[in-house]
C-alpha cells in the first residue's frame, strides 16, 4: 500500500525539461572552473601558464558557444528560472571578452602570483559564471544566487593581494557594503514575492498587473531591489565603495570588476525592472532618473583632481553608471539598446585604459599615480596613443565608440520624453574633460618625472617596480619618499616580467583601442549586436502583455 | 579717342606711375623717379585736355558721359559698379588737379631732392593723385567712397612721410580716424541712397530724386548731412577741422598739393556734385553754409596769431575753403568752383614759396624767427607777395574776382543770404590782414642770421630737430635731409612756381563780371537744370559794388598789415599785452583741439580701461571663474564625503535608502 | 570630388606616420598644396547661378538613427573650402620651414584639423556637421597644448570645456531637432533639406536655438563668452593661431547661415534683435579692447572678435544683403587675420617681444615687410576699395535696413577699428627704433607665406564680385524659409 | 495569527541588522549583523509563502542560508589576513583608501 503510493509518486514525479544546447555555456565555464581549479592544485605550483592556457581556452570555448546560441531563437532553460536571449547573450559574451582580456594581464600579476594562479583563474571563472547566469536569470532566486556567484568570488579576488593593506582593506569594504546591499536586495525581493505572490519576472508583472502597481508593499519591494542594484551598478548615492575598492584591488581585478560587473548587472537591472517590474514603470522612472542625474554630477566631480587613475577611473565608473542608467530608464526598446551598446563601448575603451595603468605600474614606481604615465607620449607611443584613444572616448568626444554610444544614450533619453538627462549627459561630459584632458596632457604635454626615464626606458631589467601598488595606497602617497636606487634594485630583485612579455598586453590594448575608434566611425556592426539585446526585451515584456 | 577713354587714360597714367615706382624702389637711379612721377601726372593732364575736347564736341546738354568698366560687387540689391561720369564737373575738376600736381611734382623734383625717401614720396604722390582722380570721376557714390578714403590714405602717408618723428606720425593718425569718421558719413549717405532709390549712379540718381522726395523730406536732409560729414571731414571745416594744422607735418610739396590744391577742396566737389540733393533739402544747405561761414570767420582769426608759417597758410586754406563752401552751398556752384581753382594756383604758390623760405631757415618754419629775406630769396619773394596779393583779393589778381563772385551771389540771392556777403567781406580784411603779415614779417624788416649767411651765398644748415617737440633727429629717414633747395637754385621750383605765379595773377580774367564767364558756361553741362543757381542772376550792378567792396576790403587789411608792422613795428606785441585774453583764445585755436581730446579721446581711453579693468577681469573671467569655482567646490564635498569610513558609507546608504522608500512611498496611492 | 577633398589630408597625415622625421614637412605641405589645387578646381567648377547644392554626396552611414553621410557645396561653403585650403596650405608651409619637434603627430593633428573643418563646411547632415565640428577641437587641443608657449595646458583645458560647453549643448538640440521632427518627417532624419521642409513649432525651436546659438557665439568667440579667448591666443603657435582665428571662428557664423536660420526660422526672428545686440556688443566691445591692448596677439583676437560681431550682424540682419556681406567678409576675415598674425610671427623673429610698446621703426631697413604689413592694415581697418569694405558696406546695409539705430553703433567700430589697426602698424614700423631692436628685411621664407595672403587679399580686392555674387543665391536660398512667418517679424 | 506580525518582525529585524552595520566597529560583529539582515529577509520571504501557500519562498530561504554562509566563509577569511598582517581589526581604522 504504502509501496504503492510510493510507487505512485515516483511515476509521477517528473524532472523539468532543460533545454541543454542553450545551457552548454554554462556547463562549459562550470567544467573550465573545476579543471583550472584542479590543475591549480595538483599541479605544478605558480605555473602560470597551465592555467591561463586553460582560462582563455575555456573562456574561448564558452564564447564560441554563445556565438551559436546568437542564432538560435531564445529559449527557456530550466522551467523559466534561466533564459537564454540577445540581452543575455550580448551581455555574457562582453563579460566573457573582459576576462579573456584580464587573463593576460595577470600573467605579471603579483597578487595572482601569491593567490596561485589556479586559485585565481577558478575565482575568475566562478565570477563569470555568475555573470552568466545573471544575464539569464528569469526569476528572483536564480537572480540572487547568480549574484552572489558573481559577487562572492570577487570579495575574495580584491583581497587576494594580501601583503598589502590597501587590498585587504578593499576587500573589507566591497564584502561589507557589497553585503549591505545584497540584504537589502534580497529584502526586497521578499516583498516583490510576497506582494505579487511569484517569483518568475513574467509571472511577477502578471502579478502585479495595472491594479497593483503602485500598491506600498511592491513599491516598497521596488525601493529595497533598486538600491541592491544600484550598489552593484555603482549608482550614486550608493557608489561609495567604487574608488576605495577599484584603487586598492590589483589593478587587473579593477578592470575586470569595473567593466564585467557593471555590464551583467545592467542586465539584470533592465531585464528586472522592465519585464517584472514594468507595469510600475511610471512610478520608478522618476525615481531612477533622479539617481542618474546624481550619480552623473557626483561622479563626474568626484573624478575632479584626483592623482590616483585607478581612483579617477572608479569616479567615471560612477559617472558612466549614471549615462547607462538614462539608457535604462527610459523602458524603450531604443533605451536598452543604447544602454548595451553604451556597455560594449565602456567594456572596450576602459580595458584599453586599465591595461595601460597596469603596465605602467609594472614600470614606474608611481603605481597608479599620474606621474606614471608623464612624458609617456615621447617613450612609450604605442601605450601613449590607446590610453588617449579610451580618455578621449570616456569624455565622448567624436571619432570615438564612447561618442556613438552616448549619441544613442542621448537619443533615447529624448525619445522617451526625459530630454533633460540628456542635458545632464553633455553636461556630465563637459564637467569629465576636465579630469580626462588631465590625463592626456600629462602623457603628451608634461615631462617625464625625474628617475622615471631610467624605469620607463622599456629595458627588460627595468620593469621592476614592482610593489609599486604600495606607492599609491594614500597613507604613502601623502609624503611618497622619492624611491631611490638601491629601493629600485630592491624592487628589481623581486624578479619582474620582461618588456617582451608584456608585449602580449601592449598588443591587446592597441587592439581595444583601435575597437573603440572603429566603432566610432563605423558604428553598425555593434549597433546590430545591441539592439539583439533590445529586440528581445521587447519580445518579454510583449508575452506579459498577452500573459497578464 | 572718346572722352570717356580719355577718362580712363586720366585714371591709369598716374596709377601706373605709383605701381612702377613702388615696385621699382630698389633699382630707379637719382632722381628718374621723380621724373616719372612728373612725367605721368603730366600725361594725366594731357590726357585731361583730351577729354575736355572731347566733350566740347557734344552740344551742352549731351556733355554727361557715363562708362563703366566692369560690375565690381553688385549683388542682393546693392549696386556697385567700376563706373566714371565725364562731364564738365569732372574734367574740370580733373583740369585743375592735373595741372596743378604737375606743377608741384615739378616743385618736388627737386626740393625734395636731399630727401633718402626720394621713392617713396613720389610713390605716394602718385598714388595721390590717381585717388583725387578716381574722386572727382567716380560715377557712382560707392566709387567715390573709394576715391574718397584712398585720398585719406594717401595723406596720412605722405603726412607722416618722416615717420621716425612721433609728431607726424600722431598727425597722420589724427588726420586719417578724422577722415574715417567722413567717410562713415558717407557710407550712410549711400545706404540711405540704395534704401530709397535703389541706385549709387550719380544720374540715376538726380534723375530720381526729385520724384522720389520732396522738399526738406527728413530722409534726403539726413542724406545730405551725412555727406556734410564727409565733405566737412575732407575739408577740415569745424567741427572736423583739427587735423589740417597737424598735417603740416607733412613736407612742404605736401601740404601744397594735398592740404591746399587738392584733396580738400573735395568736400566743395562733393557738395557741387549733389546740388540736385540739396537743392531738394535746402536746410541741410543752409546749414553747410553757415558752417563754411563760421569756418572761414574762425580760421581767419587764428590765422591773425599763429607764428608757423606753414600753418598760418594751413588757416587760410581753411578759411578760403570756407568761402567755396558757401558759395556751393547757396548754389554760386561755377562761382565756388572758380574760387576752388584760383584758389588752387595761389595757395600752392604760397606753399611753394613758404617751402622755399624754409629751406633756407634750414626747417625752422617760425615767422618770428625770419625777416628780411628780399634781398636773399628775390624770386620767392616776388612769388610770394603775388600770393598774398591774391589770397586776399587785390583788385585784379584771380583771387579779387572769385571770392567777390560768391559773395555777390550771396546778396544778390538776399534775405538771410546778405549774411554770407556781410561775413564774407569782413573775413577779407583779416585775409588780407594776415597774409601781409607774412609779407612784412619774412619779406620786409632785418634780415635775420639765416638771411644774412644767405646774402654772403652760404644756405643755412642746423642741427636736425623737430621744430614742433625740439627733439634731435634721427636722419634715417632723411629729415631734414643731407641738403635743402631753395627755389633760386633749383630751376624746376623757379619754373613750377613762375606757372603758378601767372596763374595766380591772371586766372582771374577767365570770368570777369560783364566780360567774360568761360567757367560758367563750360559748367553749365552740368548745373543746367539747377533750380538755385538760375534762378539767381547776378546784376551787373551788384556785382561791380562787390568788387568795389572787396577791393576796399584787400586795401584796409593789407593798410593795417603795413601800419603794424612797417610803420610802427613792435606795436602787435602793445596790442598783444592789451588783448591778451583775445590773443590767448585765439593762440589756442579757439580750444578746439582741447574740446575734442575731452569729448572724445579721453572718453574713449576711459572707456576701454575700464572694458579692461573691470569688464573683462570680473564679468567675462568671473563666469569663467564662477563656474570653475562651483564645480571645485561641489568636488570638494564629493571628496570629503569620501572619508574612508566604511560606516559611513553604510550611512549614506541607509540614507539613500530612506529617501528612495520616501518617495516611493508618497507615490503609492 | 568632396570626399577626395575631405579625406586627403588625414589620409597624407596618416602616411606621414610612416616616412623618416625630415621629408614629413615637406609631404604635409606636397599634400596641403594638393587639396589647395582640388579646392581651386571646385571653386572653377562652381556654378555661380544656382544656389542648390553641388557636388552632392548621400551615403548611409548610421541607419539606425537616420544620420547620412551628406556632403555638398552651395555658395556659402565652397569659399570657406577654399579658405580653409588656402590657410592650412600657409600653415603648413610656415611649420615646414621651422622644423617643430615631434614633426610627425603635429602634422597629422594639423591634417585631422583640415579633415574636420572641411568637413564642418560640407556636412549637409545635422549630425555629421555636429560631429566634425567637435571634432575640430580635438586637434588643435594637441596642437596648443603641445607645440604651444606660456602656460599653455590650463590655456588648452579652458578652451576645450568652453567651447565643448556649446558644442555637446549642441549635439543634444541637433538629436532632439531631429527626434521632434521624426514624426512629421516619417522617420529619423538628420538631413538639413528634410528637416527644413518640417519646421518645429516654436516652443521647442526656441530652446533648440539658444543651444546652437551658444556653441556658435562660443566659437566665435563672441562678447561675454570669449572668456578662453585671450589664453589660447597668448598661448598657441602663430601657425595654428593663423587656423584657430582665420577658419575655426567662421564655423561658428557659417553654422548660424547654414543650420539656425534655414531649420529655426521662428526661433530667428524671434531672437533677432537678441542676437544684433550681442553683435553689436562684440564690434564696440572688441575694438576698444583692441586699441587699449599692447600684446600684438590680443589685439589681432580683440579685432576678429569684432570682425565676427560683424559678420553676425550680417547674419541677423536676415536680409539678403546682410548675409550675403556676411559671406565675403568670413572670407576677407580669414585672409587678413591670418596675414596679421604670420606678420606678427614675422615682427617676433626680429624684436624678441610681442609687446608694440618695445617695438617701432621698423620700416626703415624692412621696407617690403612695410608695403605687405600696410596693405594687411588697410584691408583689416576695411579701408574702402578692399574687400572687407564691401563686406561692411553690405552688412551694414542689411543691418541699417532692419535695426537702423544699431547700425549706427556698430558704425562707430569702423572708426576704432581704423583708430587699433593703424595704432598697431605704427607703433611696430613707424616711430623710433628702440635700443636692441634688429630691424631686418622680410626673408624668402616668410616672403613664401606672407605675399600670397597679400597678392589674395589685393586679387579680390579688385574684384569681390566673384564672392558676393555666388553667395547671394545661396542666402536667399537659407533666407528662403523666414518667407512666410515674415509677418511675425514686422510686429 | 496575522501576516503582518511576522512583517513587523522582520522589518525590526533588517533594522536591527542595518543599526549594528552602522554602529559597530568590528568587522566580526557587523559580519553577524549583517546575518542578521539576511534572516530577517528570510523571516519575511516564509512569512509570505505561508500565507501564500506556495513554496517558493520557502525554497529561496534555504538558498539564502547558504549563500550566507559563504560570505561569513569569505569574511572571516579577510579577517584572518588582516590578523596575520596585524592590521587593526576595526573598521574605522582602516581607511588608507579614501578622497
Amino acid at each position: 500500500m504504502s509501496l504503492l503510493s510510493l510507487a505512485q509518486t515516483v511515476t509521477n514525479f517528473e524532472a523539468p525539461d532543460v533545454d541543454y544546447a542553450a545551457l552548454s555555456p554554462a556547463i562549459a565555464l562550470t567544467v573550465g572552473l573545476v579543471i583550472v581549479l584542479a590543475a591549480g592544485v595538483i599541479g605544478p605550483r605558480g605555473n602560470r601558464w597551465l592555467s591561463s592556457g586553460l582560462t582563455l581556452l575555456t573562456l574561448a570555448i564558452t564564447a564560441g558557444l554563445l556565438i551559436w546560441r546568437l542564432g538560435e531563437p531564445d529559449a527557456e532553460i530550466i522551467a523559466g528560472a534561466l533564459g537564454v536571449d540577445g540581452l543575455s547573450i550580448t551581455i555574457a559574451l562582453m563579460c566573457v571578452v573582459a576576462a579573456a582580456f584580464v587573463v593576460p594581464l595577470q600573467l605579471r600579476d603579483v597578487a595572482a602570483e601569491e593567490a596561485g594562479f589556479g586559485e585565481s583563474h577558478a575565482l575568475l571563472l566562478g565570477s563569470v559564471l555568475g555573470m552568466l547566469l545573471l544575464a539569464e536569470a528569469q526569476n528572483l532566486i536564480t537572480f540572487f544566487i547568480a549574484l552572489e556567484l558573481l559577487s562572492i568570488p570577487l570579495y575574495v579576488l580584491c583581497g587576494s593581494h594580501r601583503i598589502r593593506g590597501s587590498s585587504l582593506e578593499s576587500g573589507l569594504k566591497y564584502l561589507i557594503i557589497g553585503s549591505l546591499g545584497s540584504a537589502t536586495l534580497l529584502y526586497g525581493m521578499a516583498f516583490i514575492y510576497g506582494g505579487s505572490g511569484a517569483t518568475d519576472f513574467d509571472a511577477i508583472a502578471a502579478g502585479i498587473g495595472t491594479d497593483l502597481a503602485d500598491d506600498p508593499l511592491i513599491l516598497i519591494g521596488i525601493a529595497l531591489c533598486a538600491v541592491g542594484l544600484a550598489f552593484k551598478v555603482s549608482v550614486a548615492p550608493f557608489h561609495q565603495w567604487t574608488p576605495d575598492v577599484y584603487e586598492g584591488a590589483p589593478t587587473p581585478i579593477t578592470s575586470f570588476m569595473a567593466v564585467a560587473t557593471k555590464a551583467a548587472a545592467f542586465a539584470v537591472f533592465a531585464r528586472f525592472f522592465i519585464v517584472a517590474l514594468g507595469p510600475s514603470v511610471d512610478q520608478w522612472q522618476p525615481a531612477l532618473a533622479a539617481l542618474a542625474a546624481i550619480s552623473i554630477i557626483v561622479g563626474n566631480v568626484g573624478a575632479l583632481g584626483q592623482d590616483s587613475l585607478k581612483r579617477l577611473l572608479g569616479y567615471s565608473g560612477v559617472a558612466q553608471a549614471g549615462y547607462i542608467l538614462v539608457g535604462l530608464l527610459v523602458a524603450t526598446e531604443e533605451g536598452v539598446s543604447a544602454m548595451v551598446f553604451y556597455l560594449a563601448a565602456y567594456t572596450i575603451m576602459n580595458l584599453a585604459a586599465f591595461a595601460v595603468i597596469a603596465v605602467r605600474e609594472r614600470e614606474t614606481p608611481f603605481g597608479d599615480d599620474i606621474e606614471s604615465v608623464q612624458g609617456l607620449g615621447r617613450d612609450r607611443p604605442a601605450l601613449a596613443w590607446p590610453l588617449t584613444i579610451a580618455m578621449l572616448a570616456l569624455a565622448g568626444l567624436p571619432g570615438t565608440a564612447g561618442f556613438m554610444g552616448k549619441l544613442f544614450l542621448i537619443e533615447s533619453s529624448v525619445g522617451g520624453d526625459y530630454t533633460w538627462l540628456g542635458v545632464m549627459i553633455v553636461i556630465g561630459s563637459m564637467i569629465s574633460l576636465a579630469y580626462y584632458l588631465r590625463v592626456i596632457s600629462a602623457i603628451w604635454m608634461r615631462p617625464a618625472p625625474q628617475l622615471a626615464p631610467a624605469i620607463a626606458g622599456a629595458s627588460p631589467d627595468a620593469h621592476g617596480a614592482f610593489h609599486a601598488g604600495d606607492g599609491s595606497s594614500r597613507e604613502d602617497r601623502e609624503d611618497r619618499p622619492r624611491p631611490s636606487g638601491p629601493v629600485l634594485a630592491g624592487r628589481a630583485l623581486r624578479g619582474g616580467p620582461s618588456g617582451g612579455r608584456c608585449s602580449l598586453v601592449v598588443g591587446a590594448t592597441i587592439i581595444a583601442a583601435a575597437a573603440t575608434i572603429v566603432f566610432g566611425i563605423a558604428p553598425s556592426p555593434l549597433v546590430d549586436f545591441a539592439e539583439n539585446a533590445g529586440s528581445s526585451i521587447v519580445e518579454m515584456v510583449g508575452q506579459v502583455g498577452q500573459t497578464g | 579717342m572718346s572722352a570717356t577713354t580719355f577718362g580712363w587714360l586720366i585714371l591709369a597714367f598716374p596709377l601706373v606711375g605709383a605701381i612702377v615706382i613702388g615696385l621699382g624702389f630698389r633699382v630707379l637711379p637719382g632722381r628718374s623717379a621723380g621724373a616719372i612721377g612728373t612725367a605721368s601726372i603730366g600725361a594725366a593732364f594731357v590726357c585731361s585736355v583730351g577729354a575736355l575736347i572731347g566733350l566740347l564736341d557734344h552740344p551742352v546738354e549731351e556733355r554727361q558721359l557715363a562708362d563703366t568698366l566692369y560690375d565690381y560687387a553688385g549683388a542682393a540689391g546693392i549696386p556697385f559698379e567700376l563706373g566714371i561720369l565725364v562731364d564738365p564737373l569732372s574734367i574740370f575738376m580733373a583740369l585743375v588737379v592735373t595741372g596743378v600736381s604737375t606743377m608741384i611734382h615739378l616743385y618736388s623734383f627737386a626740393y625734395m631732392g636731399g630727401d633718402a625717401g626720394y621713392r617713396r614720396f613720389f610713390a605716394y604722390l602718385n598714388f595721390f593723385v590717381f585717388s583725387m582722380l578716381l574722386l572727382v570721376l567716380a560715377g557712382n557714390y560707392a566709387l567715390l567712397i573709394v576715391g574718397w578714403a584712398f585720398v585719406g590714405y594717401a595723406s596720412y602717408a605722405l603726412i607722416s612721410f618722416w615717420y621716425r618723428r612721433d609728431t607726424a606720425t600722431r598727425a597722420g593718425m589724427k588726420a586719417f580716424v578724422i577722415n574715417v569718421v567722413g567717410d562713415i558719413g558717407l557710407v550712410f549717405a549711400a545706404i540711405l541712397l540704395i534704401q530709397q532709390l535703389g541706385a549709387t549712379e550719380y544720374l540715376a540718381v538726380f534723375e530720381a530724386a526729385p520724384e522720389a522726395f520732396e522738399t526738406n523730406e527728413w530722409t534726403i536732409v539726413a542724406i545730405c548731412l551725412l555727406l556734410l560729414v564727409g565733405a566737412f571731414a575732407k575739408s577740415a571745416q569745424i567741427p572736423f577741422h583739427t587735423w589740417l594744422p597737424d598735417a603740416m607735418e607733412g613736407p612742404t610739396p605736401v601740404s601744397a598739393l594735398i592740404h591746399a590744391a587738392t584733396m580738400v577742396t573735395a568736400g566743395v566737389y562733393l557738395i557741387a556734385r549733389s546740388f540736385p540733393l540739396f537743392e531738394l533739402a535746402p536746410t541741410a544747405a543752409d546749414i553747410g553754409a553757415f558752417v563754411g561761414l563760421a569756418t572761414l570767420i574762425i580760421a581767419a582769426t587764428i590765422a591773425l596769431v599763429v607764428t608757423d608759417l606753414k600753418r598760418i597758410i594751413a588757416y587760410s586754406t581753411m578759411s578760403q575753403i570756407g568761402y567755396m563752401v558757401v558759395g556751393v552751398s547757396i548754389g554760386a556752384y561755377s562761382a565756388g568752383l572758380f574760387h576752388l581753382m584760383t584758389h588752387a594756383f595761389f595757395k600752392a604758390l604760397l606753399f611753394m614759396a613758404a617751402g622755399s623760405i624754409i629751406a633756407a631757415m634750414a626747417a625752422n618754419q617760425n615767422i618770428d624767427r625770419m625777416g628780411g629775406f628780399r634781398k636773399a630769396l628775390p624770386w620767392t619773394c616776388g612769388l610770394l607777395i603775388i600770393g598774398a596779393l591774391a589770397l586776399s583779393g587785390f583788385p585784379g589778381t584771380s583771387g579779387f574776382f572769385s571770392k567777390d563772385e560768391i559773395l555777390a551771389f550771396a546778396a544778390e540771392r538776399g534775405g538771410m543770404y546778405w549774411i554770407f556777403a556781410i561775413g564774407g567781406y569782413l573775413a577779407a580784411i583779416l585775409t588780407a590782414f594776415y597774409s601781409f603779415r607774412i609779407v612784412f614779417r619774412v619779406v620786409y624788416g632785418e634780415p635775420c642770421k639765416e638771411a644774412k649767411e644767405l646774402e654772403g651765398g652760404h644756405l643755412a644748415h642746423a642741427e636736425p630737430e623737430n621744430p614742433a617737440t625740439g627733439e634731435p633727429e634721427d636722419t634715417d629717414v632723411g629729415f631734414p635731409g643731407p641738403d635743402h633747395w631753395i627755389a633760386e637754385r633749383a630751376f624746376p621750383m623757379k619754373a613750377a612756381m613762375t606757372v603758378l605765379g601767372v596763374g595766380a595773377l591772371f586766372a582771374g580774367f577767365v570770368q570777369v563780371p560783364g566780360v567774360t564767364e568761360v567757367i560758367t558756361h563750360f559748367l553749365e553741362g552740368t548745373f543746367e537744370d539747377s533750380t538755385v543757381e538760375n534762378s539767381v542772376e547776378v546784376s551787373e550792378k551788384v556785382a561791380y559794388i562787390g568788387l568795389l567792396v572787396g577791393g576796399l576790403c584787400a586795401f584796409l587789411g593789407i593798410g593795417a598789415a603795413f601800419y603794424l608792422y612797417i610803420v610802427a613795428p613792435g606795436s602787435t606785441l602793445r596790442l598783444r599785452d592789451r588783448a591778451h585774453g583775445v590773443h590767448d583764445f585765439l593762440f589756442h585755436k579757439w580750444y578746439f583741439d582741447e574740446l575734442l581730446d575731452a569729448l572724445v579721446y579721453r572718453p574713449a581711453i576711459a572707456l576701454g580701461r575700464f572694458a579692461n579693468d573691470t569688464v573683462e577681469r570680473v564679468v567675462v573671467q568671473g563666469i569663467v571663474r564662477g563656474a570653475s569655482g562651483g564645480v571645485g567646490g561641489l568636488s570638494a564635498t564629493v571628496r570629503t564625503a569620501q572619508s574612508g569610513f566604511v560606516r559611513f558609507y553604510a550611512l549614506l546608504v541607509v540614507a539613500g535608502l530612506a529617501g528612495l522608500g520616501a518617495y516611493f512611498l508618497i507615490v503609492s496611492g | 570630388m568632396l570626399s577626395t577633398i575631405l579625406w586627403l589630408p588625414l589620409a597624407v597625415g596618416l602616411v606621414g606616420f610612416m616616412l623618416p622625421k625630415r621629408l614629413v614637412g615637406a609631404w604635409a605641405l606636397l599634400g596641403s598644396v594638393g587639396s589647395l589645387v582640388l579646392a581651386i578646381a571646385l571653386v572653377a567648377g562652381f556654378d555661380g547661378a544656382s544656389g542648390a547644392l553641388q557636388e552632392s554626396v548621400s551615403d548611409s552611414w548610421i541607419p539606425d538613427l537616420g544620420v547620412r553621410y551628406e556632403l555638398g557645396v552651395d555658395g556659402l561653403s565652397v569659399f570657406m573650402v577654399l579658405l580653409t585650403s588656402i590657410l592650412w596650405t600657409a600653415s603648413i608651409l610656415w611649420s615646414a620651414f621651422a622644423h617643430p619637434d615631434r614633426a610627425r603627430n603635429y602634422f597629422f593633428m594639423l591634417a585631422v584639423g583640415q579633415t574636420a573643418a572641411l568637413g564642418a563646411f560640407m556636412a549637409q547632415d545635422l549630425l555629421l556637421f555636429v560631429l566634425f565640428f567637435d571634432l575640430m577641437l580635438i586637434p588643435f587641443y594637441f596642437l596648443i597644448g603641445g607645440w604651444g608657449t606660456g602656460d599653455r595646458i590650463r590655456a588648452t583645458i579652458k578652451m576645450i570645456v568652453f567651447t565643448l560647453v556649446g558644442s555637446l549643448l549642441m549635439l543634444v538640440a541637433a538629436i532632439a531637432t531631429a527626434v521632434l521632427s521624426s514624426d512629421a518627417a516619417g522617420g529619423l532624419t538628420f538631413s538639413l533639406e528634410a528637416l527644413r521642409q518640417v519646421p518645429l513649432e516654436d516652443g521647442s525651436q526656441y530652446w533648440i536655438f539658444c543651444f546652437f546659438a551658444l556653441a556658435f557665439l562660443v566659437k566665435m568667440p563672441a562678447f561675454l563668452v570669449h572668456g578662453w579667448m585671450p589664453d589660447a591666443y597668448r598661448a598657441a603657435p602663430l601657425p595654428v593661431l593663423v587656423l584657430l582665428s582665420g577658419v575655426l571662428s567662421k564655423v561658428g557664423a557659417y553654422g548660424f547661415l547654414r543650420v539656425v536660420i534655414p531649420l529655426f526660422p521662428d526661433a530667428s526672428i524671434h531672437f533677432q534683435e537678441l542676437m544684433m545686440i550681442i553683435a553689436v556688443a562684440s564690434i564696440v566691445y572688441g575694438s576698444i579692447m583692441a586699441f587699449t591692448q599692447t600684446n600684438v596677439r590680443l589685439i589681432a583676437g580683440y579685432s576678429s572678435v569684432a570682425q565676427l560681431g560683424f559678420i553676425t550682424l550680417g547674419i541677423f540682419s536676415l536680409r539678403p544683403d546682410g548675409g550675403d556681406g556676411a559671406v565675403i567678409q568670413m572670407f576677407n576675415h580669414g585672409l587678413v587675420v591670418a596675414a596679421v598674425l604670420f606678420v606678427i610671427a614675422i615682427l617676433y623673429e626680429r624684436s624678441e617681444t610681442e609687446d608694440i610698446r618695445e617695438m617701432g621703426g621698423l620700416a626703415q631697413r624692412a621696407p617690403v615687410l612695410a608695403i605687405l604689413f600696410v596693405i594687411v592694415t588697410m584691408a583689416t581697418l576695411a579701408i574702402p576699395g578692399s574687400a572687407n569694405f564691401v563686406g561692411e558696406f553690405f552688412i551694414l546695409t542689411g543691418a541699417f535696413e532692419s535695426k537702423v539705430a544699431l547700425a549706427l553703433i556698430a558704425s562707430v567700430g569702423i572708426a576704432l577699428a581704423a583708430f587699433y589697426a593703424l595704432r598697431m602698424y605704427q607703433r611696430t614700423m613707424h616711430n623710433r627704433l628702440p635700443a636692441g631692436m634688429v630691424s631686418r628685411e622680410i626673408t624668402l621664407r616668410e616672403g613664401a607665406v606672407l605675399v600670397p595672403l597679400v597678392g589674395c587679399i589685393v586679387a579680390l580686392a579688385f574684384y569681390p564680385g566673384l564672392i558676393t555674387t555666388r553667395g547671394e543665391v545661396s542666402v536667399e536660398r537659407s533666407l528662403a524659409s523666414l518667407e512666410e512667418p515674415e509677418t511675425v517679424a514686422q510686429r | 495569527m496575522d501576516l503582518t506580525w511576522y512583517l513587523v518582525l522582520s522589518a525590526l529585524l533588517f533594522s536591527i541588522g542595518a543599526g549594528g552595520v552602522l554602529v559597530r566597529r568590528s568587522p566580526l560583529v557587523i559580519l553577524l549583523c549583517l546575518e542578521i539582515m539576511l534572516n530577517s529577509a528570510n523571516l519575511a520571504l516564509i512569512a509570505f509563502s505561508r500565507s501564500l501557500g506556495d513554496a517558493d519562498g520557502q525554497i529561496f530561504a534555504l538558498i539564502v542560508m547558504v549563500v550566507a554562509a559563504c560570505e561569513v566563509v569569505v569574511g572571516l577569511g579577510l579577517i584572518v589576513a588582516m590578523y596575520r598582517r596585524r592590521l587593526p581589526l576595526d573598521v574605522d581604522e582602516s581607511r588608507g583608501l579614501r578622497g
